[in-house]
């Protein structure tokens, strides 16, 4: 970085910033899906784990709406590298 | 009698009233009003009473502190070696459960990160180059360790106004962001209550410091041992067989870590790197970040409110820039102010927790970008 | 927007995942079974926690771990400074009453350094030269600062293998044990009831470890450190006037300690290192020393058995391989299994103690004989 | 057999047992006397302890100390780490209140240092060089750091005499004081009752630490590490708002260094430099120096008992030599000989801590007339 | 220092122990005077603090006494840079 | 040891871990013998401290039995040096 110019540095940063605590989020979802001991957890107390789960539906929904624009279309740009970061998402 | 004359003159003469400068003596004071305002005025005390003492004892003309325990402090700052041993009693203290239950609030931690640039850009617009922008752009994430870490890196003249900036703005969080809260959302967005966070198995508390550790430091390896530390930390007190190590992390080895860090930063100020013009533009720059960090995070929680329906307060925005637990705090009470019945402290504990993995990830960024 | 991209791409190009080969992957893998073992199976989580965050961490690339705290931890190791102070802690926490009060079972401790010796034997015909194969030997000893002390002067790149093995198997004591003494005595032998341990005086609590410091360190002069600081640290407990620097010997300092050897051990586990053969032998042959010194020690006991006319279970031979406390409350369940009114861990407890000095003995001699 | 009678015999040929001469065997013996005076006797056992077991190891012929825990132990002795850390911790336990309250004690204090200089004055007439009879009158001070840090300054290869002299008599002020104190004063005078000390606010017990140090370190800059730590030990205590830090500073990280600083201070006891006349003479000097001391202290007292009016017990004077509390409790109980409704602890109190400062001020004189 | 005397040294050496320690106590005096959370206490409680102050005043008249020759003659003697160290006084 | 025998090795340590802790146990009875707290208390329960001597009696014996081939006779053959170790018994 020989002449940096601060408006590109907090553009590349911050979308660093944001895609890293984004998949982040990807992975803790990731988490609570393949949590062993939560499905054990579920099975006899259906009724009171239906409503928590229509309260977080539309929030991930609503994470992704937000960062569609932000961070899909930044990385997706990048190249096929970017892939590989989507694949560790399979993990 | 002569030679008690002499003697007493030489001894004199040797002290520190005599080579003493009004560098020296203006640093001196400075450190006085750092210790007014530490305890005094309770500005995170545990660390800036020390920094301030470590000050006045670093402007004694002739103190002989290249050599013996000073001289290994100050070794233990400049390896980089206490800002990590501190993250891993902030990572036994932290409780990243509101984070996992709502990993939404990832986004607002990451949005609070937008003071960090914008004091970045501010610094280098008034001629700091990019290493030290970068240093100084850190305070306003409002995690001291970090930004020691980062200013002891790329900008070491700088350490001491930095280390003061991050931690007296640190305890202004009260002060600061009540207005700004206020200036970006209206009564009916402020008084909005959200759910019941869903519980977090001892599972997901377990695999996501070890998860985050992984992600985070192959992406941005300078910060490696930070994160590492960090989540190493937590890791300790999740596993729930390791409460021994969880303990002395938060309590002994963090207290001590705590004294070394702080006094061997005071020990930085000396008058020749600290009375500058640079430390005033320093310390402006340091509030610009915090306000721009809590703007960020409060406008990001408007977008959030928008599109989740109204189910999310952005009160919450705020908590972004850490400062943890305090800037929660401040979220709950600005919301029970109001709506009495509100309860935002868990909900913000969420995008608080993320700051400091959102301040850490950007001061990764920057090493990787500008470090040596 | 092309610089964007430029940016962008040069942080990911010095990211880690670029520089991730199979090695680092594998040895990522490594660490997370380890830490699987350590929480979720509970191996010996205080130590082999940290042992395998610090191998996930030392694993990923362009980590910058040649500076900074875990640089100062990893000198720590190479100096040999962790492991006596790990001693310190042990000895504070260690009763010697019980091997004061019968000193028989010192010569169970001894026999059940046999285990190390078979490895040692072991090694050597399958390649490792005599250094190497002393540190894989020492395995079998089941005392983890002691084996992370001998492989740190005579093989160092053994010390991830080693370390891990000796603290999985000794977490795996009362799975390896048991079959192991029942094949070797007779349901009699096994319900044999040991008389009252007579009450020890303070004054030979107090002698004891002055004595043992003076005896075995000038014949073993290259374990002076680590017998020196067991002794002090049993003295700190027994000396009735130094309650706080046992206390913090047994706690914050150990804890401390505790954190910086495990996580600096497995800073140790690079791939080259690790993911070789050699490790498969180092494991293979930590369970030989391991299953050698259990029935050294159990066959020991039936000669003490005979030669007392009965009065000694064999059973508490086997606590001759240390792992206190484990081993000896294996002895203890095992000899209720065949007499319930069987009350044994008070006599295991003296073979327990001894195998920590047997096998810092056995280092002792290793050292003397095959040492720099 | 041949190669194992060889093998024994190398083992034994360089075991300590070969090696050992006179001069390590008498020092053994002297660090097991001293063990007794530490455990038996009660003689400062905290750090008499360490200090002789130190003595012990160090003897032993081959020990491999000049690397691994007991080396890095010594660098902090060497680099004068330690004795600063001790004052952390003192000056978080030190309650200056009844020196606030009375600042005539002050000059009790001062007056109580002249046993450093009959002390030092003698060991020059005895063949001292100035260094060396500095770093023995300090005996007379009765602080172990101080000692420690000038005498590692001034005369290391004195270092392991001065700190057993310093010690040993410190737990003999009961015996010694006395009869000195009963010899300089007439019943009346200690049977003298002195009135209640007036409250210290907050505001005063948080200033004067921070105003001592200035002052002290500006005059002596060679002890402001000294001093500036023992401030910064108070002002964590009195701040009111570092109580983790205080705590810490009290009591983990005093006890891990207390136990290097005198395991270390022992481990420079070697037969070269302790086994002379010398090391006699500077146990007879620092009894000269304790005596005269508390002589000048109860002199000086009955000065100030003439001067004000018959209102202060001379008694109090020689808890000047500080001995922190011990020497107070001695004023105590020889007033309550002479007057049983006699109370002058708390008085006592101002001189004891007085005293220390007395003694770290002495050292720094001496330090900027003598030191290199 | 090249020829010591154990005399002078003792006589330097006391006459700096005991200056500091007074100028320390000086000190103190003036944290009390000017301690402000002191005043505030004392107005209410006039009668209760008025027999304390009797009891002090002799203390630092008979301190003064004691000192004066000790260290003012000695400090005195020095020359114009002992003013310096008194000026600290009036901080 | 530039041929080292792994049987060997094993004989050679074997032996001197059994000598030292040997030793140690001898040391443990002598201070056993010495001490004088014990005495004291033995006085006023002599039968309650009997039985436990007539227990300890046999197995001093059995040790001595167990380890008079492996230790004595190793010992014995090394030369007139080992007498150097048994004298430290009688400190
Ligand atoms: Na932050
Ligand atoms: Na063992
Ligand atoms: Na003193």
């Amino acid at each position: 970085m020989d002449a940096p110019n601060p408006v590109l540095i907090m553009v590349i940063n911050m979308t660093i910033v944001f895609a890293v605590l984004y998949i982040l989020g990807l992975f803790i979802r990731l988490i609570h899906v393949i949590d062993p001991t939560k499905i054990k957890k579920a099975e006899p107390k259906k009724e009171a784990i239906k409503p928590v789960e229509q309260v977080q539906v539309p929030k991930d929904d609503m994470a992704d709406k937000t960062l569609a624009a932000i961070i899909v279309t930044s990385l997706m740009a990048y190249g096929c590298k970017d892939f590989e970061i989507k694949s560790i998402r399979k993990l | 009698m002569d030679a008690f004359l002499v003697a007493i003159q030489s001894v004199w003469t040797d002290s520190g009233y005599v080579a003493l400068n009004m560098g020296n003596i203006t640093m001196i004071v400075v450190g006085l009003i750092l210790l007014y305002l530490a305890i005094g005025k309770g500005y995170e005390p545990l660390l800036l009473t020390p920094i301030a003492f470590g000050c006045v004892l670093a402007n004694f003309p002739n103190n002989g502190f290249h050599e013996g325990v000073m001289w290994a402090i100050g070794q233990g700052i400049q390896m980089e070696i206490f800002p990590p041993l501190i993250f891993l009693g902030v990572g036994a203290m932290t409780d990243f459960g509101p984070l996992i239950a709502n990993p939404n609030t990832l986004m607002l931690g990451a949005a609070a990160q937008f003071g960090v640039f914008v004091a970045l850009g501010g610094a280098m617009l008034l001629g700091f180059n990019v290493q030290e922008a970068a240093s100084i752009g850190i305070i306003g994430g409002a995690d001291g360790p970090t930004a020691i870490y980062l200013a002891t890196k790329l900008a070491p003249d700088l350490l001491g106004a930095i280390a003061v900036a991050a931690y007296s703005y640190m305890s202004l969080v009260p002060l600061i962001q009540p207005p700004i809260m206020r200036l970006f959302t209206t009564k009916e967005e402020r008084a909005i209550k959200m759910g019941q966070l869903r519980e977090v198995t001892r599972f997901e508390r377990i695999v996501f410091p070890i998860m985050a550790t992984i992600i985070i430091s192959l992406l941005l390896p300078p910060i490696a041992s930070l994160i590492g530390m960090l989540m190493l930390g937590n890791l300790f007190r999740e596993s729930g067989v390791t409460d021994r190590l969880s303990d002395t992390s938060q309590n002994a080895l963090c207290n001590i870590v705590t004294i070394f860090l702080a006094l061997g930063t005071g020990l930085t100020m000396s008058a020749d790197k600290f009375l500058r013009l640079q430390t005033v533009e320093i310390i402006f720059l340091g509030l610009v970040a915090f306000a721009g960090g809590t703007a960020a995070g409060v406008l990001f929680g408007k977008v959030m409110c928008k599109l989740s329906g109204g189910k999310i307060n952005p009160l919450i925005g705020s908590a972004g820039v850490s400062a943890v637990p305090m800037a929660a705090r401040v979220s709950q009470i600005e919301g029970q102010k109001a709506n009495p019945s509100n309860y935002l402290l868990m909900h913000a504990m969420g995008p608080n927790v993320a700051g400091v993995i959102g301040t850490a990830v950007a001061a990764g960024t920057m090493l990787a970008m500008f470090g040596g």
